[in-house]
């Protein structure tokens, strides 16, 4: 029992994980973009196994929220990302410094 | 008397005047400044009923509200005042009518945004001069300070930005280091009574031991120091002053300063004796370099405003002195140049103001013979001058008097040293005057026009208060008596406490907080 | 039994999806391998008897949100994107970190799962999920519910305002040059 | 039913005050509507106040001031023209009345016990702060009734003339303001029954003086003279008001009475305290009274108008610091150390100032100098506990020098305001009222026997001589001084009034007679010049001393020690010798100036170097110049570029070092996101740590 619980544990933290990896190795916006909807996912992972195996309605609710968020937090991000297309003419990350000290 | 909150009242009535400007169309100029000038008038009158109400044989807080305010931290809202604060707060009131009629003319741009500025600015300074609570201290302690900000770096001269700057950032940075002082002896407080609260009579009743109270000394005197503004932290005054318009120079230098001293007396040697009593030399010796300094410096200033402004550093020094003489004269003469202080040299900025309102300058150089022509205006600026040197007779020698009288009881010497700012005040105030006003008139002097009505009005009510402040000096004196005493009282019982045994450890009582 | 190498399929799956994702050069095959991930993890909600969340993960993320990124991956000038450089420095540190962050995690998070206690709000027995969410949403949790569809308004509002096309001279001249872009 | 010498100073601060603020407004207020409603205002104002003292006093004799307050009404009402004659009735009927009602106290403290003689009228409570506690209360006694008399009347003759002397001049009531204000301060000075408040009249007659020397504002140098005055004059007040904080500390009491009795019984003779208190207060003396080393301001200070010369700057306010010597006798009495101090710094003074006076070319500088010779006079006179000695100098040096000034402006009116003596000579013949007056001024002064003069300084050396404290040397600097006195006063006599004519033709036919309003006060001040002595006549002479013994209550505490006694012969042939020795300086004076005008060019042309120095005034004023005033402005250039530079410089620098750190620090900012994440990241690695 357990030990499937840590599994699953275990298997939200490294989906979490390779989400930061992927926003620190890559330059493209969306694609960071996602890495970000990766790193929810994993913690929504551990959120609803606590949820499980601890007999609490908490962590599905909080799943719930973050789902919510996560959709806005899409809508504005997605169309930031757009807009800076429009005026820059790439995603690169490279070439986005505008607010250097 | 009981059920009027007269105090509430009259701190926060100039915003009703704030309200009342909101409706008023933007181009009526007038009206904007005849309301405004009603408001802070009917502010005094009404702050007139605490003068005649006050009870001079009562040590006591008077006027006292308690509300609730934050609870969850303690916080609370108490208002009260005593023989020491009566007067400043009265001051403050009766400058205010007077700044707002020397604003007249001179503020021209965004005068609804200035007369907001200025009811702001009084609520201020009322709430500072009345609240019992450090907390609520605290928060009319920097509500003074936006206005300010703003009417010096809005209306102000060629170098206002930096001059506001400058102020903002030199008093924020001496009152962070209150606020910190202000939670940790609120911590403090708690772990001794177990009771949270900024009470501050109940801080009253704590005494801490000495190895914190040196730095909690510390933390308040360079907060007031600055305000006050002390010998090596004065540099913002003078800039203030020459870039700020006339009324924000009379309200910085009439009642600003004072809150500096204000809270020498009330918080930072009230709260802490033991380290005021310690560091008493040092605070004095910075008192009469200041004293001297100031004047010795004004000497050689070419512009008017920064004479005055140096000059205020050399008087306010002369209040220094006197509160840390820790007698009954020393306070008492120390509280009467206060308010001397705040209506000589609030009459001098307006003086000053009328002259740059009419020729543009500030620079001893471009005037002299001016009394030839302005002979209303060489009246009420000699009497003014003279009142600011100390004549007998006039406001400023009271103050003086006592202060070195008290001083002498201490240390002659302190007297020794100071007093030669009697002979110095009269080279730089004399000196300057003759340069403004005697001597052989220029050509394009010749068609500057004297002081009219208004500004005759403005002064008169100053003027009187001069001759009656040093005439009849014992009925201002006779409601600081009990006060005083009790206060000075207080601290000879709280000094004679030994605290040099407790140690305090600062890690646990922060931990140890809520 | 079945269920436990079930959850262990998907969620190898997952893992192995999720590493494709971030590899991809082409952010279309992120955004499938993405959805791949998204779908994996609805299984494992079933396996955890979070019906309802799994079919909010479906419907939503794998849905909706995925379905806005490739929207958005079209609009955008693919071929430009390819050309990222998938090599430089710092990429090697960069996994590194992101490693180390990972065994950190997992370090951290074992020890703390042994205080691991019963939470409240219990689900019982005879009621399914997305009863117990319904329930505790619309009792206990009221309030951040209601937050929640503030912000949700207000990122609407927010993703409107700011793909609302400005017009005045220069922006448009940028807008020709996206729609061109689009074009080829 | 001595409540009324309240109102003694209360007239002519009244009379300032109205014709102070009519000065200032009534260019504002001609022909306009708010002329009738500031003089209703101010003509309640005057109302409330004299109802005030009324009720505070309940002394019928308060009506009398209604009689100027309604006289006052009608003239305000009556407008502009006639504005002149109305400040005048102010000006001179307020202290005309306040010279009565000092006549009246006089009057009556003569009709009291000797014993008796010691009146204090409280007014009101001034201030009280813990054990101290004043009151704004007048003393009548003796002394103070001496000095007020003095005031009061020799101010009375002088504001009469005034009229004369200042008609026509625009500023007409702010002269009359001022100096009805300088003569309520010298009543308060003079009749305070503590300390400070005497520092109060101080301090305001030295206002007075500033105002009134720089009366003609316009010419730069009047200004200047004026500060001169006051800030020199600031420097012995220094030393005053630390002398008043010390008989605080050491008495806890300010009053007079208390003041000086406890002296008299607790404190030790020739103790430290009481050596520098009375050191102290002679510095205040030294300012106020223009002795060395803080004489410099006197001689300047005639920029003035003439009347305000002989009524501040001769008659009554430079003696301030011998009245209060005087009154501090009971003091200085035990502190011989300071008593000699005075001696010989007064006995310097004379003989220093008197060499001075020789070579001046200024009508009245000639005369300000002999005023601060005279003034030497008096402390050594009160220098050798001889007070009333130099009480009595003081009441006649008043008559003959307030005379001798008079008389110069009736000169100076003459010449049409030429003040240059050289350029006067043979106005004998011209002016023959004005000449007869200035040579009884001159007698006076020199002292001719028979004379006030004679009397008063007699007094003065023979006290020198005989008294415990006197010393022979001091007795022959006081003769010398004597003699040099005759010689420069006769001196300027001959060179204005006889001689040859020096002035253009211009002048020279425009030389008129001054009015009658100048010309009675002259007279009534050569009457007191010729007979005011008599008032004193030395015991020796067989007639009794009626002014020392009327001052003795006062002074009692200088016969506390025995008194040596000298036969009266010894008495008659040092006044023989003195008299000789006047004698000498004026057939000196003579001699050169009349007898053979080429002996002193002569003389100036042998002697060159001395002649510089003592037209030069050895340099003096020069010295101080470099010394004082240089070093101090130099000090404060210092200053005030270290309050600029370092002060000013550590806060902007402050300032500057955090802008530019805050710059190097915002170089972090790259402004790449990634750079960002790995921050984010790097943080949360470290906190999981």
């Amino acid at each position: 029992m357990i030990s499937q619980m840590n599994f699953f544990l275990i298997t939200g933290l490294l989906i979490f994980g390779i989400g930061a990896t992927g926003l620190l190795i890559r330059r493209n916006l969306i694609i960071c973009f996602m890495s970000i909807e990766l790193m929810l996912n994993g913690v929504n992972l551990v959120f609803v196994t606590f949820s499980h195996y601890l007999n609490s309605a908490v962590g599905m609710l909080y799943v719930l929220f973050i789902m919510a968020l996560a959709a806005a937090e899409v809508a504005i991000g997605l169309a930031i990302i757009l807009l800076i297309y429009r005026l820059k003419g790439t995603v690169d990350m490279d070439s986005l410094n505008t607010m250097k000290g | 008397m009981e059920g009027i909150q007269i105090l509430s009242i009259v701190t926060f009535f100039p915003l009703v005047g704030v309200i009342a400007l909101f409706f008023i169309d933007r181009e009526n100029v007038v009206l904007q400044k005849t309301v405004t000038l009603i408001v802070t008038t009917v502010a005094f009158i009404l702050s007139l009923y605490l003068l005649i109400y006050f009870d001079p044989a009562k040590a006591d807080f008077q006027f006292v509200e308690r509300h609730k305010w934050i609870e969850s931290i303690g916080a609370t809202y108490v208002v009260g005042i005593d023989g020491i604060s009566l007067f400043l707060y009265l001051l403050t009131t009766f400058i205010c009518p007077i700044c707002i009629l020397s604003a007249w003319k001179y503020i021209d741009k965004y005068v609804k945004e200035f007369l907001i500025c200025m009811l702001v600015l009084e609520v201020g300074m009322l709430g500072t001069f009345c609240a019992l609570d450090l907390l609520l201290f605290y928060v009319f302690w920097e509500l003074m300070l936006i206005p300010m900000y703003f009417i010096i770096g809005v209306w102000g001269g060629p170098r206002r930005v930096y001059a506001a700057i400058k102020f903002v950032l030199y008093t924020l940075f001496g009152s962070v280091l209150m606020l910190v002082a202000i939670i940790f002896y609120y911590l403090y407080v708690a772990s001794k009574t177990g009771e949270y609260t900024f009470d501050l009579l109940k801080w009253y009743q704590v005494l801490p031991p000495f190895s914190m109270q040196i730095w909690l000394f510390a933390a308040f005197a360079l907060s007031f120091a600055i305000k006050v503004p002390m010998f090596p932290f004065h540099t913002w005054l003078p800039d203030a002053h020459v870039e700020a318009p006339t009324p924000g120079s009379v309200i910085l230098a009439g009642i600003l300063l004072k809150m500096g001293t204000y809270g020498f007396i009330r918080f930072a040697i009230g709260l802490f004796p033991h380290a005021a009593y310690f560091l008493t030399p040092l605070v004095v010796t910075l008192a009469i370099i200041g004293i001297i300094y100031g004047a010795m410096v004004s000497i050689v200033q070419e512009d008017v405003k920064k004479l005055v402004a140096f000059s205020s550093v050399s008087h306010l020094g002369a209040v220094m002195l006197g509160i840390f003489a820790m007698n009954i004269q020393g306070l008492e003469g120390a509280m009467y140049i206060m308010l001397g202080h705040g209506l000589s040299t609030g009459a001098l900025f307006i003086i000053v103001g009328m002259l740059y309102e009419r020729k543009h300058s500030r620079l001893i150089a471009d005037y002299g013979g001016v009394a030839k022509v302005m002979p209303i205006m060489a009246a009420f600026f000699s009497v003014t001058v003279l009142s600011s040197v100390g004549l007998p007779g006039l406001n400023g020698f009271i103050g003086e008097f006592l202060v070195f009288l008290g001083a002498f009881k201490v240390k002659p010497m302190w007297t020794i040293l100071s007093a030669t700012c009697v002979i110095l005040a009269a080279v730089y105030l004399l000196w300057m005057y003759k340069r403004v006003m005697f001597g052989p008139i220029r050509e394009e002097n010749k068609y500057l026009p004297d002081m009219d009505m208004r500004e005759v009005l403005l002064m008169v009510p100053i003027v009187i208060l001069y001759v009656v402040m040093g005439v009849c000096p014992n009925y201002f004196l006779g409601k600081m008596h009990t006060s005083i005493n009790a206060f000075l009282q207080g601290y000879e019982k709280r000094i004679a406490m030994n605290v040099y045994e407790e140690k305090v450890q600062p890690l646990a009582l922060i931990r140890g907080g809520k | 039994m079945i269920q436990e190498y079930l959850g262990y399929g998907f969620s190898a799956l997952a893992v192995l999806l999720a590493v494709s994702t971030i590899i991809q050069k082409n952010p279309i095959y992120s955004a499938a391998s993405l959805i791949g991930v998204m779908l994996m993890l609805a299984c494992n909600y079933v396996l955890l008897n979070a019906e309802f969340i799994a079919a909010i993960q479906v419907i939503v993320y794998a849905g909706a949100i995925m379905v806005l990124f490739v929207f958005v991956i079209m609009l955008i000038n693919v071929e430009y994107i390819k050309r990222e450089k998938l090599y430089y420095r710092g990429r090697v540190f960069g996994v590194i970190i992101g490693m180390a962050l990972l065994l950190k995690l997992l370090i951290v998070g074992y020890s703390l799962l042994i205080k691991v206690q019963e939470g409240d709000l219990p689900i019982p027995k005879d009621m399914d999920s997305t009863k117990v969410i319904g329930k505790y949403l619309f009792s206990n949790y009221i309030l951040p519910f209601e937050v929640i569809s503030v912000v949700l308004l207000v990122g609407i509002i927010g993703a409107v305002v700011l793909g609302k096309k400005e017009r005045n001279g220069e922006e448009k001249e940028v807008v020709v040059k996206t729609v061109q872009h689009v074009d080829l | 039913m001595f409540d009324f010498i309240v109102l003694i100073p209360l007239f002519p601060l009244f009379g300032a005050f109205l014709n102070g603020i009519y000065g200032v407004f009534r260019n504002k207020w001609a022909n306009k509507p708010s002329h009738t409603i500031g003089v209703a205002a101010i003509g309640l104002a005057f109302g409330l106040v004299l109802l005030l003292v009324y009720k505070m006093l309940s002394v019928p004799i308060v009506l009398l001031a209604l009689v100027p307050a309604l006289g006052a009404f009608l003239n305000f009402i009556f407008g502009y023209k006639w504005s002149d004659k109305l400040v005048s009735i102010i000006g001179v009927g307020s202290v005309g009345i306040s010279f009565v009602l000092s006549a009246l106290a006089l009057w009556k403290l003569i009709h009291l016990d000797p014993e008796a003689r010691f009146i204090e009228v409280v007014f009101y409570k001034w201030m009280v702060s813990g054990n101290l506690s004043l009151d704004v209360a007048f003393l009548l006694d003796p002394l103070s009734a001496v000095m007020i008399l003095v005031v009061t009347g020799v101010g009375f003759l002088i504001h009469a003339y005034s009229m004369g002397y200042m008609h026509n001049d625009p500023s007409y009531p702010r002269f009359f303001s001022y100096l009805n204000l300088f003569v309520f301060f010298m009543l308060i000075l003079v009749m305070s029954n503590n300390f400070p408040l005497m520092f109060v009249g101080w301090e305001g007659v030295g206002l007075c003086s500033y105002l009134l020397i720089g009366f003609w504002f316009e010419d730069d140098y009047n200004a200047y003279a004026g500060n001169k005055a006051f800030i020199v004059n600031r420097i012995g007040d220094f030393g005053f008001i630390l002398a008043i904080f010390l008989i605080f500390v050491t008495f806890g009491t300010l009053n007079y009475k208390d003041v000086f009795e406890t002296a008299s019984r607790a404190l030790p003779y020739n103790g430290f305290t009481v050596t520098a208190i009375t050191l102290l207060l002679f510095l205040g003396a030294t300012g106020k009274s223009a002795q060395i080393p803080l004489y410099v301001w006197l001689p300047d200070a005639m920029a003035g108008p003439t009347p305000v010369s002989a009524l501040i700057h001769a008659a009554t306010m430079v003696t301030a610091g011998v009245y209060m010597v005087a009154r501090c006798n009971a003091l200085y009495t035990l502190a011989p150390v300071s008593l000699a101090v005075v001696a010989t710094i007064g006995a310097l003074t004379a003989i220093f100032a008197a060499s001075m006076g020789f070579a001046q070319k200024d009508i009245k500088r000639i005369l300000a100098y002999s005023t601060i010779s005279q003034l030497g006079y008096m402390f050594l006179g009160v220098g050798v506990a001889a007070f009333s000695a130099g009480i009595f100098h003081l009441v006649t040096h008043a008559f003959f020098k307030a005379l001798l000034f008079l008389s110069a402006g009736s000169v100076i009116h003459a010449m049409g305001g030429e003040q240059d003596v050289m350029k006067m000579g043979g106005l004998k013949g011209h002016i023959k009222k004005t000449f007869i007056v200035s040579l009884v001024g001159t007698l006076a002064i020199a002292g001719a026997p028979g004379f006030s003069g004679f009397f008063s300084k007699d007094e003065i050396l023979w006290q020198a001589y005989s008294s415990p404290y006197g010393s022979k040397f001091l007795w022959a600097i006081g003769v010398i001084t004597a003699g040099m006195t005759a010689f420069y006063m006769f001196r300027w006599l001959f060179l204005i009034f006889f001689g040859e004519e020096r002035m253009d033709h211009e002048t020279k036919h425009h030389i008129h007679e001054s009015p009658n309003s100048m010309l009675i006060p002259l007279y009534v001040l050569a009457f007191l010049s010729i007979f005011g002595g008599y008032m004193g006549v030395p015991e020796s002479l067989g007639v009794k001393n009626y002014f020392h013994h009327f001052l003795e209550p006062v002074t009692q505490y200088a016969y506390k020690v025995e008194w040596p006694h000298y036969s009266h012969a010894l008495e008659y042939t040092l006044m023989i010798v003195s008299v000789a020795v006047a004698f000498a300086g004026f057939a000196l004076a003579y001699i050169c100036y009349i007898k053979d005008p080429s002996i002193p060019v002569k003389f100036g042309e042998k002697y060159r170097t001395l002649y510089k120095w003592v037209y030069n005034k050895y340099f003096v004023d020069e010295f101080y110049g470099i010394l004082f005033v240089k070093g101090l402005l130099k000090t404060c250039f210092g200053m005030r570029a270290f309050d600029e530079k370092a002060i000013d410089g550590a806060v902007n620098g402050t300032g500057k070092s955090l802008y530019w750190s805050s710059i190097l620090t915002g170089k972090l900012q790259t402004g790449y996101i990634y750079h960002y994440v790995w921050g984010i990241v790097l943080g949360l690695l470290i906190l999981l740590f």
